[in-house]
């Protein structure tokens, strides 16, 4: 009986992000519009931009492999694994002990991994100039973010994401300083790893200046929409993992009974046009930087995240 | 008699050292071939004056070889090559006399340090005579190394082997030492032979050592 | 009983069958005839001097047959049979060639013998007077050898050879006398106070100063036949201008020989409390030579001089090693010894043909002989691996024995020596990688070699390297003691 | 009874080689070798997995070999199990590999005598338990190797690589030969069970542990010992650079655990602070210059060095866990360095098959010639894929769990008291996390340039895939690779018995552990289930398929590139291995290579085409090496004048010597 309901809720909070993540991006882009003073696209934009892709043929370079057609279904994949193990409303997910924060920060390295591969795939020279930046990006983004994790894992004492969730709630945890320095370097690597301003600019066409766009330049049709349909998993996977780590007010424990769920997803929702919010201020409010610019902004929050660490090590009162 | 035998042993071993003072101290081979011949000519007496106080025959044997051989087959020999190849006004001194008879003053003392620290028990004349003996020894190897050409590193190295006669005689009682000195004889004469032989077959065009050293390893 | 009278038969065999062998041979003109009598000679010897070891004879005022020296004889007895079958095959081509002429090869043949017989001698006599005169007389026959082509470089070789031999020889009869000076007042006069093993049994008493200088003297003395830097440089030039069954024993032997008179006379120091420990002044000499002829290896441009200072490295060690004394180093210098003697040989048996082949000792000019001459090639790569201390050859163990034994005393001392045993390991293989690998470089035309003494050599060090039957382990552990 | 059998298989494998000279270069002596090695090491390996599994006590046998009054000491037990497990796993595939690939061998009289030498060499390194059979066979192994890598010699960096590779060996070998000097003491204690026995006090066993670092390290090849390792490696054919990356450097490991872990006793704390160190700057240097390179071979080999490093990570927090009494924690940090010492390799000898099949396709090593091979050798590009993945530390493949571990013992080393460590660590762990995104761009970089783009020369165009042989070798290894990357928790279980022996605690046994997941601590710390992770991956994805195809159009239409709306058809406008690497260069470069880029740019009415010159130093050969070189030369061409006096200075030598030792005499009472 349990077990069917964790079951049950499981899938809802897979579905949830699934469905949640399109209008997510669709938020974030109406608010920058708007504060651009511009009328911008509908919410639901982004799941027109999914249907109309799922009707197009695929074009397919002819110098692509099966592997360039196989990708878009295991980036998805990872992305989708990775985005349902993080708690939205609800910890003790039935799987959430199968991979904990480490586990699914690798998943989306492997995402990555591939989505990289592609980039290379057609053998064009946009893909690699996609492709080698992306891992650059990825090569000091991924230790910020392990960093962040020992910070977390020293606090609450375990890298099980539920288990840390269920801590930040629990009165134990008192203002500290390395959180705050976690804080500030979880943000910093989520912009980096969602590739928008300033490292990245998810809407631009220039091509010298792109990164993720410049890797699945060559797809099209259902592989592009999948692939879009990551990044915008991605992008709400973040900000979900953002909010449960520092923000875990209203996610209900194992034990909530189902009419308190409702609250929960409220709770949740309400995070993510918060975070939607500020993101898209963030992004008006500042210039992309160059590109060789970006290793010192990540090395910052890897410095950051180094530095909570060793705070932890040396002494439990940080 | 101790005394008298002792003091007649005891000058001819110095007068020996002495010698080799000379020969270090002379840069004209024909004087050098001189010198040494007196050089021989007191190990001969030196010998002889051994076999007498050791009553031991077989020493004259030795005493003879030196007076003979050395003193004048071996010096005449070595003139007639000198003449032969024309080195006569040859001056081949490495170091100037001045060093060469400093060192040859340290040598000596050296030797003696190190022989006087033998004990008493071991017989006073045997400890003097090798002390001598040591000195010669190493002024020989001292006249070897400073010398240029072939000729006087022969003289070097017979008055050094002088010096070992001059030891082995002194050993009283000491077997073999007839055979060793002929057999030493045969290694000198083996080298004047070499010298001849680099002349005769015209290989090196003198016996500078240095010419010979044109030939070295590795082929520069 | 029976073997103890073969063994009284067999003493004077060892030193009468070279003395007929070489009367025989300077009388023989025939070239092959020659060769096969010198073959045959040496496998008599061999086979008394293996006969030594079933029984040995009383020791004799003149002649004495131990533990230690029979060891030596053996070895001696069996590298010169080796090399006398390696030098029919090489003198043949030399003949061939023209280098030698007849004259010159029987005149060789009767030196051959000449040196064997020098060298058992040097090595059964009980009396120091006698391993003197022995020792003078090998250094002289092998002088004669050495200028034996005549050649510029080989006459210039010979008589450097010969100058340097004649001070060491002069040194050490004069350090002989002191011995026996030391010896008189306690023996008494005449022969005994010249007799080894009366000597040894009586050191306690000598007087320890003259037993010092003494010992000084015959370390110079004999140290120069031994080849220790810096009494080494006749070494280089002497292997390398000389022919090379001459060279493969000169490296193989005489260096032993000279080596074992220095071992008697360390132990009559051993047995005198108040003289000075010999030990430190071996182990000083020994490091110098083995650092300084590693270093040495680098600029080698001949073949066989490069590894004539290899032999000075080895002397080295194995100096080093009899110098630290105690159970294990000891066994392991003499084991070293051994294998060294054998590798070596082995190695200058190659090297031989090597050189007729390619028509130089120029490394430089040759390349590729894994190539051009497999077997050639192969035989010098695995010499060379074992003379550089890598199993599983002999001279491994004995390394391995002498470093770990050393580390736990001294350890500096021991990172000395494993730094000298690098930097020559590397000088050696410098040159190795230019011969035997890359492209191939100078005349490929097949050879008449005689392979057999090179691999019979290479077998028994690969043999001794896993497995040392008992009996000789026992052997040498009883020398190991007695060298104390 | 294990001992036995695996010692007969070490014997057959010994006398192989003079068979495989009696037959010279014949196909069949091809055949007769690989195949008999491959049986003979199969045996072995089930032998040594029972044992692994059975854990009973450990086995020994003395032969009457060796120094003659000690025997060969021969013992097998869990630790030599497990390593021996290794061993033949690699043997067997390479042999395997080798049936195919060893066709296309041009000299297989210079390698087939050695092969089978140079597995029965590892083979008894493995089981020796004494200080000279051990190191016997230890040189042995270099020496085989040594032959192996010179197998090519007419490539002068081969030759090169040869001889920088011995000379290492030798060093190293000197360095145990000290280590065990040292342990041995005076009157020569040589077998392993005295060294047991007696205990060393802390500096002698510090220093010890110092030579096994350096004897051991330089053979694993920790920065800086490593400079060999990128040259030998790739110059030997493909299977045998397998074996030396994949399994050779895991008996290094095998010594150092030995000696560090088993007979020096107890430890200092502040070794582990040198171990660490060494380690954390191995694997960040190790991939850094692994980013640089554009021939496979080198690139895979200067990844050993990185995967070394990271092993080494796991060994450091180990011994600084037993030093402070903190077992289990230690039984974690060792399982991970062993579950890693298994996992890589596996999965580096896959990569270099991959390679070596890749070379024999093409005949090119070098990725700027490379291209497109995915179309051309599609089961290739799989495996190979598989393996990249794996070596990337990415789930569900093995790589990822050892490091996952690894990181597990990172978190839990606040407790340790001692300060240094408490700062060193969690740096360490930084430098982990670095590599593991480096490798990861590194291996994309691989992959992407040889397999995927289109083909870069003709070579690579007409590319066929490999042989059957090759591909069962690499497609076994891939499917050990997934296997180990859902299932670790029996290959951890299977490790219990050695971190018992070595550690006195293992990890929690995970074969109770739901859904199969590992747990190293606590469920509530941390767990990790491959099995449900991987199983997550292929729902989801196939879920995402199926709707795809029910919602979406299957239509598709191939049609040139996009590529911006320019295509260039010339295949030289793709990325190349150096350009891919530019970013990085640029970010790491600088500093760790002092990498300078020019433009030379030809005059105004010239129509050559420009060309940008990248210039990359390789600081640690500059600043160890060439001094050492420069210097041992200097001291040659002093020394060497020596060699040119004259007689009469020889004579002043000799006078000098006795003149010196007269007044040492005088000077002595």
């Amino acid at each position: 009986m349990v077990l069917i309901r964790d079951l049950v809720i499981q899938g809802a909070q897979m579905l949830l992000v699934l469905l949640l993540a399109p209008l997510f991006t669709g938020f974030v882009r109406k608010v920058k519009a708007r504060l651009l003073r511009r009328q911008g696209p509908p919410l639901i934009q982004p799941y027109r931009e999914l249907a109309r892709l799922m009707r197009k043929e695929v074009v397919l370079a002819e110098s692509a492999s099966w592997l360039f057609r196989v990708i878009p279904y295991l980036i998805f994949a990872a992305t989708w694994v990775a985005a349902s193990l993080v708690p939205t409303f609800r910890t003790g997910l039935l799987f959430s002990w199968s991979a904990d924060l480490i586990a699914i920060i690798a998943l989306i390295g492997s995402g990555r991994f591939f989505l990289a591969l592609a980039g290379m795939d057609v053998g064009t020279s946009f893909g690699g100039i996609g492709s080698s930046r992306e891992v650059m990006i990825a090569s000091l983004a991924e230790p910020a973010m392990i960093m962040i994790v020992f910070t977390l894992a020293l606090i609450a004492g375990s890298t099980q994401l539920s288990t840390i969730a269920a801590f930040m709630t629990s009165s134990a945890v008192g203002l500290r300083v390395s959180l705050g320095l976690a804080l500030i370097a979880l943000v910093m690597v989520a912009i980096a790893e969602n590739g928008r301003i300033p490292i990245d600019n998810p809407a631009t066409h220039l091509e010298l200046t792109m990164v993720h766009e410049a890797m699945v330049l060559e797809y099209s049709g259902r592989h592009l929409a999948l692939i879009e349909l990551s990044t915008w998993l991605k992008l709400i996977l973040y900000v979900s993992l953002i909010g449960c780590l520092f923000a875990p007010w209203g996610i209900e424990s194992a034990a909530a009974a189902l009419p308190t769920l409702a609250v929960g997803i409220a709770a949740y929702v309400g995070k993510l046009a918060v975070g939607g919010f500020l993101l898209a201020v963030f992004e008006t409010s500042i210039a992309k930087m160059r590109v060789f610019r970006v290793p010192e902004f990540l090395g910052a929050a890897l410095m950051l995240g180094l530095l909570a660490t060793l705070l932890r090590f040396v002494s439990e009162s940080f | 008699m101790h005394g008298l035998d002792f003091d007649v042993a005891h000058l001819l071993a110095g007068s020996l050292v002495l010698v080799s003072f000379l020969e270090l101290y002379q840069d004209r081979l024909y004087a050098l071939l001189n010198v040494y011949a007196a050089h021989a000519l007191v190990l001969a007496a030196s010998v002889a004056w051994q076999a007498f106080i050791q009553d031991a025959p077989h020493l004259y044997v030795t005493a003879t070889i030196a007076l003979v051989f050395k003193a004048i087959v071996i010096p005449v020999a070595l003139h007639r090559m000198i003449v032969r190849l024309g080195i006569h006004r040859e001056i081949d001194k490495v170091v100037g006399v001045g060093p060469a008879m400093l060192a040859g003053m340290g040598l000596v003392a050296l030797s003696m340090v190190v022989m006087l620290r033998v004990t008493q028990e071991a017989d006073p004349l045997a400890r003097e005579d090798l002390a001598f003996a040591l000195a010669v020894v190493l002024l020989g190897l001292l006249m070897m190394v400073t010398r240029r050409n072939a000729v006087s590193q022969v003289v070097g190295f017979m008055s050094l082997e002088n010096g070992l006669v001059l030891a082995a005689t002194g050993a009283k009682g000491m077997p073999l030492v007839v055979e060793i000195s002929v057999a030493f004889s045969i290694l000198i004469a083996f080298i004047v032979i070499g010298i001849f032989l680099f002349r005769i077959r015209e290989r090196f065009d003198t016996v500078d050592v240095q010419a010979l050293d044109r030939f070295r390893g590795e082929r520069r | 009983m029976t073997f103890d009278g073969l063994a009284i038969n067999a003493l004077p065999g060892v030193l009468a069958v070279p003395v007929v062998a070489a009367a025989l041979l300077a009388a023989l003109p025939n070239y092959r005839a020659s060769a096969r009598l010198n073959v045959l000679a040496t496998t008599l010897t061999l086979i008394c001097a293996l006969s030594l070891l079933f029984g040995k004879p009383q020791p004799s005022s003149y002649l004495l047959v131990d533990d230690l020296n029979g060891t030596f004889i053996v070895l001696t007895t069996f590298v010169g049979f080796t090399t006398s079958i390696f030098s029919a095959s090489y003198i043949g081509h030399e003949l061939e060639i023209g280098r030698l002429t007849p004259v010159a090869v029987r005149f060789y043949h009767a030196m051959y013998q000449v040196l064997m017989f020098a060298m058992n001698l040097a090595l059964v006599a009980n009396n120091i007077g006698l391993m003197w005169v022995a020792i003078e007389l090998a250094t002289l026959t092998t002088v004669l050898m050495v200028g034996i082509y005549r050649t510029h470089e080989a006459l210039e070789a010979a008589w450097k050879y010969f100058i340097l031999g004649s001070v060491g020889i002069a040194l050490a009869l004069f350090g002989t006398i002191l011995v026996y000076m030391a010896a008189r007042p306690v023996v008494g006069e005449g022969l005994d106070a010249m007799v080894w093993s009366v000597l040894v049994t009586r050191a306690s008493a000598f007087d320890p100063a003259l037993l010092d200088v003494a010992f000084v003297f015959l370390l110079l003395g004999y140290g120069t036949k031994v080849g220790l830097a810096p009494l080494h440089a006749w070494l280089p030039d002497a292997h390398a201008e000389g022919p090379t069954p001459i060279s493969a024993v000169l490296s193989g032997l005489l260096l032993n020989v000279a080596l074992y008179a220095l071992l008697r006379f360390k132990m009559l120091l051993a047995a005198n409390a108040a003289a000075i420990a010999p030990g430190p002044l071996m182990v000083t000499l020994g490091l110098l030579s083995l650092v300084f002829a590693a270093f040495m290896l680098y600029r080698r441009r001949d073949l066989k001089r490069l590894f004539a200072y290899s032999s000075i490295e080895h002397m080295g060690i194995i100096t080093f090693a009899f110098g630290m004394g105690g159970p294990i180093a000891n066994f392991a210098g003499l084991l070293h010894m051994t294998m060294h003697s054998l590798t070596k040989s082995a190695i200058f048996f190659a090297v031989g043909h090597v050189a007729q082949v390619k028509g130089t000792q120029r490394i430089a000019d040759m390349g590729g002989l894994t190539e051009t001459h497999p077997l050639l090639g192969w035989g010098l790569i695995l010499g060379v691996v074992a003379i550089a201390g890598l199993p599983p050859l002999g001279i491994f163990m004995s390394e391995f024995l002498v470093v770990s034994s050393t580390f736990a005393r001294a350890p500096l001392l021991a990172i000395v020596l494993v730094f000298g045993i690098l930097v020559g390991v590397a000088g050696l293989f410098l040159r190795l990688n230019s011969i035997a690998f890359g492209e191939p470089r100078g005349p490929a035309a097949g050879t008449q070699a005689s392979y057999v003494p090179m691999f019979s050599h290479l077998a028994l060090v690969l043999v001794a390297g896993i497995y040392m039957p008992p009996a000789l382990v026992v052997w040498f552990q009883n020398v190991a003691g007695l060298l104390g | 009874m294990t001992l036995t059998i695996v010692l007969v298989c070490a014997v057959v494998l010994l006398t192989l080689g003079p068979l495989a000279v009696a037959l010279g270069r014949t196909n069949a002596a091809t055949r007769l070798v690989y195949g008999a090695s491959m049986v003979v090491s199969a045996v072995s390996l089930a032998a040594a997995t029972v044992y692994l599994v059975g854990a009973p006590a450990p086995e020994s046998i003395t032969l009457p070999v060796g120094v003659p009054w000690i025997g060969a000491h021969l013992r097998i037990d869990a630790l030599s199990a497990f390593f021996l497990l290794v061993v033949d796993l690699g043997a067997m595939s390479a042999s395997l590999f080798a049936l195919g690939y060893g066709q296309h061998e041009t000299a297989p009289e210079r390698v087939l005598p050695f092969y089978p030498a140079f597995l029965a060499g590892m083979t008894l390194v493995v089981l020796a338990d004494d200080a000279f059979t051990y190191l016997l066979s230890w040189e042995f192994m270099s020496l085989t190797s040594w032959a192996l890598v010179m197998s090519h010699h007419r490539v002068p960096d081969n030759v090169r690589a040869g001889y920088v590779y011995l000379v290492m060996a030798s060093f190293g070998t000197l360095a145990l030969l000290l280590a065990f000097g040292l342990l041995a003491g005076p009157d020569g204690l040589y077998t392993f069970s005295q060294m047991r026995a007696a205990h060393p006090s802390a500096a002698l066993g510090a220093l010890v542990l110092i030579l096994a670092l350096v004897g051991a390290g330089s053979k694993a090849g920790l920065v800086p010992l490593h400079v060999w390792l990128p040259l030998a490696h790739p110059a030997a054919p493909s299977h045998v650079s397998g074996l030396m990356s994949g399994v050779m450097t895991k008996v290094a490991v095998y010594g150092f655990v030995r000696i560090v872990f088993d007979l020096v006793g107890e430890p200092d704390w502040w070794w582990s602070i040198v171990v660490l160190a060494l380690a954390g700057v191995t694997t960040v240097v190790g991939v850094l210059y692994a980013l640089m390179q554009h021939d496979l071979k080198r690139l895979l080999a200067y990844h050993t060095v990185e995967n070394i490093g990271i092993i080494f990570i796991g060994l450091g927090l180990a011994l600084a866990f037993k030093t402070h009494g903190m077992n289990f924690a230690a039984a974690l940090a060792f399982t991970a360095a062993l579950l890693h010492v298994f996992n890589h390799s596996l999965f580096k000898s896959l990569l270099f098959f991959g390679a070596g099949a890749v070379l024999a396709a093409t005949g090119e090593r070098d990725m700027e010639h490379l291209g497109g091979l995915i179309h051309r050798m599609p089961q290739t590009a799989f495996v190979f894929l598989i393996g990249c993945v794996a070596i990337s530390a990415l789930p569900p493949l093995n790589g990822f769990v050892s490091e996952w571990l690894t990181f597990q013992a990172i978190l839990l080393s606040p407790q340790l008291p001692a300060w240094g460590l408490k700062l060193l660590v969690p740096a360490v762990g930084a430098l982990l996390a670095l590599s593991a995104a480096l490798a990861a761009a590194c291996f994309v970089k691989a992959y992407g340039v040889t397999f995927l783009g289109r083909p870069r020369t003709r070579a690579a165009e007409a590319a066929a895939e490999t042989d059957p042989y090759s591909l069962a070798a690499m497609m076994l290894l891939a499917a050990l690779c997934l296997l180990a990357g859902i299932l670790p928790g029996l290959f951890i279980d299977a490790l219990a018995p050695v971190s018992n022996a070595l550690i006195g605690a293992h990890m929690p046994a995970q074969g109770g552990s739901q859904w199969l997941s590992i747990v190293p601590i606590a469920a509530s710390r941390s767990s990790y289930d491959g099995v449900l992770v991987f199983l997550f991956m292929i729902i989801s994805g196939t879920l995402a398929a199926s709707a795809i195809h029910r919602l979406a159009s299957n239509r598709l239409r191939r049609a040139p590139a996009w590529d911006c709306g320019y295509p260039d058809s010339s295949p030289a406008t793709q990325y190349s291995a150096t350009s891919f690497a530019q970013p990085i260069r640029r970010v790491f470069g600088t500093v760790v290579f002092r990498a300078r880029e020019h433009v030379a740019m030809p005059p105004p009415g010239d129509t050559r085409p420009a060309r940008l010159l990248v210039e990359l130093h390789d600081l640690i050969w500059d600043a160890i090496y060439a001094p050492l070189v420069v210097g041992i030369g200097f001291a040659a061409d002093r020394l060497n004048r020596l060699q040119f006096l004259t007689i009469r200075q020889f004579l002043t030598l000799v006078f000098c010597t006795l003149v010196v030792l007269l007044l040492v005499l005088a000077v002595w009472s």
